[in-house]
């Protein structure tokens, strides 16, 4: 028989990054409550930023958030320079991507193997995989420190990338440091490989709910991460600098989150988004791993974002070897070095504007948007997070799930409703860059 | 020897610097050998209702309800570490103190700020007693190592009380003044082996400052480059605000 | 880098065996150590050895014990930091590293024949205790011998017994003063240079030895210089930060000397005019 | 001078020579790393060599006295176990000028000096130095004439003067005999290269002068007044204690030793890192108390390190007159300039005592 009556508080949920409770409340038969809390302390970063030189504002986002800071870096630098009217150049937007597919790969692994694995394998967190699954446990911190390395030879650290900046590179790797790259990186196959072949067997949840999804679009036949359009499941295609007709932040009044909406009551980015928009443009060995699980777009099971990250993380690790094998061939420019500052020589010229980044970091699309005065003193800022946008379609997800789920136990339900908000990798440091958020 | 329990907790922060453990790879399994790992949010379910032989707390102190929850943390545990540069110094975190608290809230929630309780950002050893520092925006592993040793040892750390240059210069960059522009090394405390700058970017004073930085100086130095005045106080401030809660 | 063993080296330290340990207050502690292969540490008083716990650190720790005993020899030792705090936790049987004996000790050939003026502040008493043990081991070559013996509080007493025989001994002069009495101290209250002017001696044939706190010295020798002993006959001991005891590693320079080699017993008229001395 | 001590090697045969040489043992040399900066970094082939060059960031110590190098390694508990070890590394420099070359003089001395430092003592002996003469002086910072570090003498295997068309070099050790033979790529010095040679040091005498108003002898004298000088004072307003100074000095070799240990608590190492009389804790003693709290008192005790307390001890001055300290120094703390202003300040002092 169906459970009647439900109380699910799950308070501090785990294995998440930043600090959320779920609540579940389900009176004869019926749902009355079910939302995502999420209580971590508001550090209003948007705030902080204003009245700062222009050329902090990139390390200050970065520290939004340490998982996906690269990302936010890119979006960042991508967003002054749009301000500032400065055009990278060729080699310096190839590093950027080389940077992004890393820091795709590296958060896809953390997520896959130590946050959802558990779940999956059964157990409660990693720690006693040690003992179980001792390999496994072994290949996901193998796989994980090489991405931070390479990072640490492209950009000084992965938390908080160095010499990434403004205008470009403060340090271009060296030609030992290009072969030392590849190495790392091609040295990753089989490891992937073996990944691959753990998670095709392992059964995620069977459940489905329509939903829009949205990602950057584009013209060209490269899977859009760095750049591009807004577009979305439903046909819509939108400049990036049109940011706030897509994102639509609104504030709800029993909610302390911004919330965000397209064409429907909400839409959902991430992995699973960028799959369902852009497979075509994936690259080949992604593409038949898609098909090696059984991952069609357009998927709409939300549990399934991790097989999608999954089949980016394929992606990525091949794209990034692409470009170093092309570094290696056609060799770095070092003339395009620059110095730092706070711009204190008026090195790099500042004017009035107003730029937007939008890039797409492992949980979806991020957007920055900063205006600076004449001195290239930020005036105004806003970031939207992929979390943000997300939350409301994990509320829609979990309403259609806890229905017909009513007949498990209450242990099961909580978990399959933890699992359902994990899998979208829901990351909450960064969404309380802001906001206090409720899901509601 | 019993294996230490150990927890990590995290205030208002990135979490970056948990990550930075997730980021030593396989190196994590020899610091698991020697520590029982019983709570952490992060990545595991299980909880720990007895004391914590140590605790690990990363990010700053930013509202009432996170006192509370620090002062029962510190009670549980025998040793208490503050991890990381939101925990040690305030961090990034304590710009906010740069606006009138009031300003800000309005800032980011517009007319219902109200409901968004926030107070002035502090390090963590500005409301409890602590045991370890382990500086850093983020954390530097090795020394993180460094001090979980000193933890089994039983002897305390000490955050190096000279500045980033000295690393620096033992690294052979090329200074950032010779580059013609200024950096915040010469009055940051060392111990990152000099991160940034071996990186081509400058340093940000993100370890906090010497315990007796010659500030007065360092002001004629950072002027003589033409920046205004509000761009060297900011810069100055960007981790280290909270330097003036006393 | 290539590796290669080193045959002798200047930071290698002998193996040594703790022992016995007596708790004498609170804070300070007493070793008695034996050195492994080597028998004798062979040292004059006043020089001391640098201590090594190997895993946490290395430390320069005066000899408290009298150079007429060979088969072991004595560390009081105060916990302040990381390695004293350490070896406060060591128990009979562990083992340390021990170099030395270092530095310039108390010159006991040429205070032979002389009255003796001992002046100890807290835990200068230790490296005292040396000079004070061999003194008596050989009393008849000495003239009179005071002591004068002052510390924070009666419970800072260091070793106390020994301090009660020597109070005993007809062929000593004891007194000892406290800066906070408690409520059963029934002896002197107040800083150690109230002592000095009730000592009678003589003093062109004196010779003062000063070990305790840096704030101490001023005053003490402004007092002796008062009663007219001759400034090369004050003798002092000094600590400063230590790391090598070579005469390398620089931290324990005064000005031109080095504490480690030099000293760390100076007389006053070598140090006098050093402004970073005292 | 004697001509088989000299041999000649044509410029156009430079390359080659290094290349040779570097198939040896590894070599070192000055490389340009932009900014004005230069450091010495291993190289293979000649056109990596910066041969005009201001004095490299660090000076050549730290092949000397590694910045981190390993003393001990230990096991730890019941059956310890304490081995001394020295780490080094067979490497030839070239390229040192001869203020470099007085550095490592300097250390020499310092180091040998009982109790000896096995450690550096062993280590030394498997350098090579290849010496590179400046005819000109580097930059406004450079004092090396003023104590007497500018003309060769001594301390290297080989030294490098540039002719214009060849070097003329000085063979000055048997190893360096060794390199000149094993290369196979000298000349013998014919009488006109040994002219040329005298020609270019009298040349140098002209270029080379004293721009601090004391002359060398009186420098210990003038120390000896300066004490309780002002300048100190004033300097130790400015010094911001970053250490950077001594870091770079090539006859500063303070230290610390410290321990490390594995996470399993079972090995570990205890070893020596460069250190600075700069910095505040240097001189600081458990509890608290520091001997040379004061910034000037440092400073001081920085500059006397240099110019009087080694005068005593090694009759000569521990200032090679490289320029380092001043150059790196954001605060613009310049040695010359210190100087000088101890000078005037003296003088003034002096006259003022006759009027
Ligand atoms: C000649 C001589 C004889 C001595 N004899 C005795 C004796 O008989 N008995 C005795 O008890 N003591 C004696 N001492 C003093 C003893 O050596 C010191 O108490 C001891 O070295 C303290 O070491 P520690 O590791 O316990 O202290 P710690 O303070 O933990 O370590 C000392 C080192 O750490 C550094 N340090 C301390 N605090 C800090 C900080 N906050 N930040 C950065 N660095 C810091 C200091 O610079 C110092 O190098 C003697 C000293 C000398 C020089
Ligand atoms: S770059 Fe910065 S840290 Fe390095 S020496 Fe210069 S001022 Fe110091
Ligand atoms: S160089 Fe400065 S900003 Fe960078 S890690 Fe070190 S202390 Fe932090
Ligand atoms: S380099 Fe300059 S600021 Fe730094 S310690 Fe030396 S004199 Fe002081």
């Amino acid at each position: 028989m169906a459970i009647q009556n439900l109380n699910i508080n799950v308070e501090y949920l785990t294995r998440v990054e930043g600090h959320g409770n779920i609540v579940i409340n389900v009176k004869e038969g019926k749902i009355e409550t079910c939302k995502l809390e999420i209580v971590e302390a508001p550090r209003f970063f948007e705030g902080m930023l204003r009245g700062r030189s222009i050329f902090e504002a990139q390390h200050i986002t970065s520290r939004i958030c340490g998982i996906c800071a690269c990302g936010h870096t890119l979006a960042s630098i991508q967003a002054a320079e749009d301000a500032l009217g400065i055009i990278p150049t060729s080699q310096t937007i190839k590093l950027r991507k080389l940077l992004l597919d890393l820091e795709m790969l590296d958060s896809h692994l953390l997520h896959i193997y130590l946050l959802v694995a558990p779940d999956l394998l059964g157990v409660k967190s990693f720690v006693p995989l040690i003992n179980s699954h001792n390999e496994v446990v072994r290949r996901a911190l193998r796989m994980k420190k090489k991405c931070n390395d390479v990072c640490d030879i492209l950009v000084g650290r992965h938390v908080h990338p160095i010499s990434a900046i403004v205008g470009g590179f403060t340090k271009l790797p060296e030609e030992k440091d290009i072969e030392n790259m590849l190495g790392l990186l091609q040295g990753m196959r089989p490891d992937m490989e073996a990944t691959v072949e753990l998670f095709s067997k392992l059964k995620f949840p069977d459940f489905e709910r329509d939903t829009e999804y949205v990602g950057l679009v584009s013209d060209d036949d490269e899977y859009p991460l760095l750049s591009g359009d807004i577009g979305s499941t439903d046909n819509i295609r939108l400049s990036k600098h049109d940011y706030r007709k897509i994102t639509n932040e609104f504030i709800v009044p029993h909610s302390t989150a911004k919330r965000t909406k397209l064409s429907r009551e909400s839409y959902a980015v991430g992995a699973l988004a960028r799959f369902n928009l852009n497979y075509d443009k994936l690259l080949s060995e992604a593409r038949r791993v898609a098909e090696m699980i059984g991952l069609k777009p357009k998927c709409i099971n939300p549990f399934l974002n991790t097989a999608a990250q999954l089949v980016e993380c394929v992606h990525c690790l091949e794209h990034a070897i692409g470009i170093l094998e092309e570094f290696k061939k056609s060799k770095i420019n070092y003339d395009e070095e620059i110095v730092v500052g706070l711009n204190e020589n008026r090195k790099i010229p500042v004017i009035e504007g107003n730029g937007v980044g939008a890039v797409e970091v492992p949980r979806g699309i991020l957007f920055h948007n900063y205006q600076t005065d004449e001195k290239g003193c930020i005036s105004y800022a806003n970031c939207v997070i992929p979390t943000n946008q997300n939350t409301g379609n994990i509320e829609y997800d979990l309403k259609k799930l806890i229905p017909e789920i009513l007949d498990r136990n209450e242990e099961e339900i909580t978990l399959l409703s933890e699992m359902l908000v994990r899998a979208y990798d829901p990351c909450i440091s960064c969404s309380t860059h802001l906001l206090n958020i409720k899901f509601m | 020897m019993k294996k230490p329990k150990i927890a990590f907790f995290d205030f208002a922060c990135c979490e970056g610097c948990q990550l930075q453990v997730a980021n030593m790879g396989e190196g994590v399994l020899d610091v698991l050998a020697a520590f029982d790992v019983v709570e952490w949010r992060e990545v595991m379910s299980e909880k720990w209702d007895k004391k914590y032989d140590v605790a690990i707390i990363e990010g700053s102190i930013t509202d009432n309800h996170a006192v509370e929850r620090i002062t029962k943390i510190r009670k549980k545990a025998n040793i208490l570490i503050a991890y990381g540069s939101c925990a040690t110094i305030g961090g990034v975190n304590g710009m906010k103190n740069n606006f009138e608290l009031d300003d800000i809230r309005k800032y980011v929630y517009g007319e219902s700020y109200k409901f968004f309780p926030t107070e002035l950002t502090k390090a963590v050893h500005q409301v409890v007693k602590v045991d370890y520092f382990v500086n850093g925006c983020p954390v530097y592993i090795p020394e993180f190592v460094a001090i979980l040793k000193a933890v089994l040892q039983g002897i305390p750390y000490y955050v190096p009380d000279y500045a980033v240059c000295v690393e620096c210069k033992l690294n052979e960059n090329i200074c950032m003044y010779d580059k013609g522009v200024t950096c915040l090394g010469p009055v940051t405390r060392a111990g990152c082996n000099s991160w940034c700058i071996n990186n081509g970017n400058i340093c940000y004073g993100c370890r906090g400052m010497l315990s007796n930085p010659n500030e007065k100086s360092a002001r004629d130095v950072l002027a003589k480059y033409n920046i205004p005045i509000e761009l060297i106080i900011n810069k100055m401030n960007m981790y280290n605000k909270c330097r003036e809660i006393i | 880098m290539e590796k290669m063993a080193l045959k002798y080296s200047s930071y290698k330290s002998e193996k040594a065996e703790i022992v016995d340990i007596k708790k004498l207050t609170e804070n300070e502690k007493l070793f008695r150590v034996v050195l492994k292969n080597k028998g004798s540490l062979d040292h004059e008083p006043g020089q001391f050895v640098m201590v090594s716990l190997y895993g946490i650190g290395e430390i320069p720790i005066s000899v408290c014990s009298s150079p007429m005993i060979s088969d072991y020899f004595e560390l009081c030792v105060r916990a302040v930091g990381k390695v004293t705090r350490s070896m406060h936790k060591l128990k009979k049987g562990d083992e340390i590293g021990i170099r030395g004996p270092y530095g310039k000790g108390f010159p006991v050939r040429i205070l032979e024949g002389n009255d003796l003026l001992i002046i100890a502040g807290g835990l200068g008493l230790a490296p005292l205790r040396s000079l004070i043990t061999y003194v008596l081991d050989n009393r008849r070559d000495f003239g009179k011998v005071h002591l004068l013996f002052g510390c924070k509080e009666p419970k800072d007493m260091l070793f106390s017994d020994e301090l009660e025989q020597w109070n005993k001994r007809t062929d000593m002069h004891y007194s000892c003063t406290v800066d906070r009495a408690s409520p059963d101290w029934a002896g002197n209250v107040g800083v150690i240079t109230t002592l000095i002017p009730g000592v009678d001696i003589e003093p062109s044939k004196t010779f003062a030895a000063i070990v305790g706190p840096p704030v101490m010295y001023n005053f003490v020798i402004k007092e002796l210089i008062a009663k007219g002993i001759p400034e090369q006959n004050i003798l002092l001991s000094f600590e400063r930060n230590m790391k090598c005891g070579n005469g390398k590693c620089g931290r324990c320079q005064i000005q031109n000397l080095y504490c480690c080699q030099d000293g760390p017993v100076f007389n006053y008229e070598q140090i006098k005019n050093l402004s970073e001395a005292i | 001078m004697e001509e088989n001590q000299y041999v000649v090697l044509k410029k156009e045969l430079f390359n080659d020579f290094i290349t040779r040489l570097a198939g040896i043992k590894k070599l070192v040399a000055p490389v340009s790393k932009g900014f004005k900066n230069f450091a010495y970094e291993e190289v293979s082939s000649g056109e990596q060599i910066a041969l005009k060059y201001i004095p490299t960031i660090l000076p050549a110590k730290k092949y000397f006295m590694p910045q981190n190098e390993t003393l001990l390694e230990f096991n730890t508990g019941k059956k310890s176990n304490v081995e001394a070890f020295v780490e080094y590394e067979p490497v030839t420099l070239f390229g040192l000028h001869t203020c470099d070359i007085a550095g490592i003089q300097c250390l020499n001395m310092a180091l040998s000096e009982r109790p000896k430092d096995y450690n550096y003592l062993s280590r030394k002996n498997f350098i090579t130095i290849i010496g590179l003469e400046c005819n000109e002086y580097c930059d406004e910072f450079a004092s090396c004439h003023l104590v007497n570090a500018d003309f060769p003498s001594g301390g290297y295997d080989l030294m490098f003067t540039d002719a214009g068309e060849y070097f003329i070099v000085h063979i000055n050790t048997e190893s360096g005999e060794e390199i000149v033979t094993n290369t196979e790529i000298f000349n013998k010095a014919e009488t006109f290269h040994l002219n040329e040679l005298i020609k270019i040091r009298e040349n140098k005498r002209k270029i080379f002068s004293n721009e601090v108003p004391i002359e060398r002898r009186h420098i210990p004298e003038l120390f000896d007044r300066s004490f309780r000088s002002n300048v100190w004072k004033e300097v130790g307003e400015r010094c911001l204690s970053c250490g950077n100074c001594t870091n770079v000095c090539p006859t500063c070799y303070c230290f610390d030793i410290r321990d490390e240990l594995d996470l399993d608590m079972k090995h570990g190492r205890r070893y020596r890192v460069w250190d600075s009389c700069q910095l505040e804790p240097f001189a600081k003693v458990a509890g608290g108390f520091n001997f040379r709290k004061e910034r000037f008192v440092r400073q001081r005790h920085r500059y006397y390190r240099k110019f009087r307390y080694p005068v005593d001890k090694f009759s000569r001055f521990f200032c090679t007159g490289c320029g380092r300290c001043t150059r790196t120094c954001m605060a613009n703390i310049s040695l010359k300039e210190t100087l000088s202003q101890l000078v005037r300040e003296s003088e003034d002092r002096v006259w003022k005592r006759w009027l």
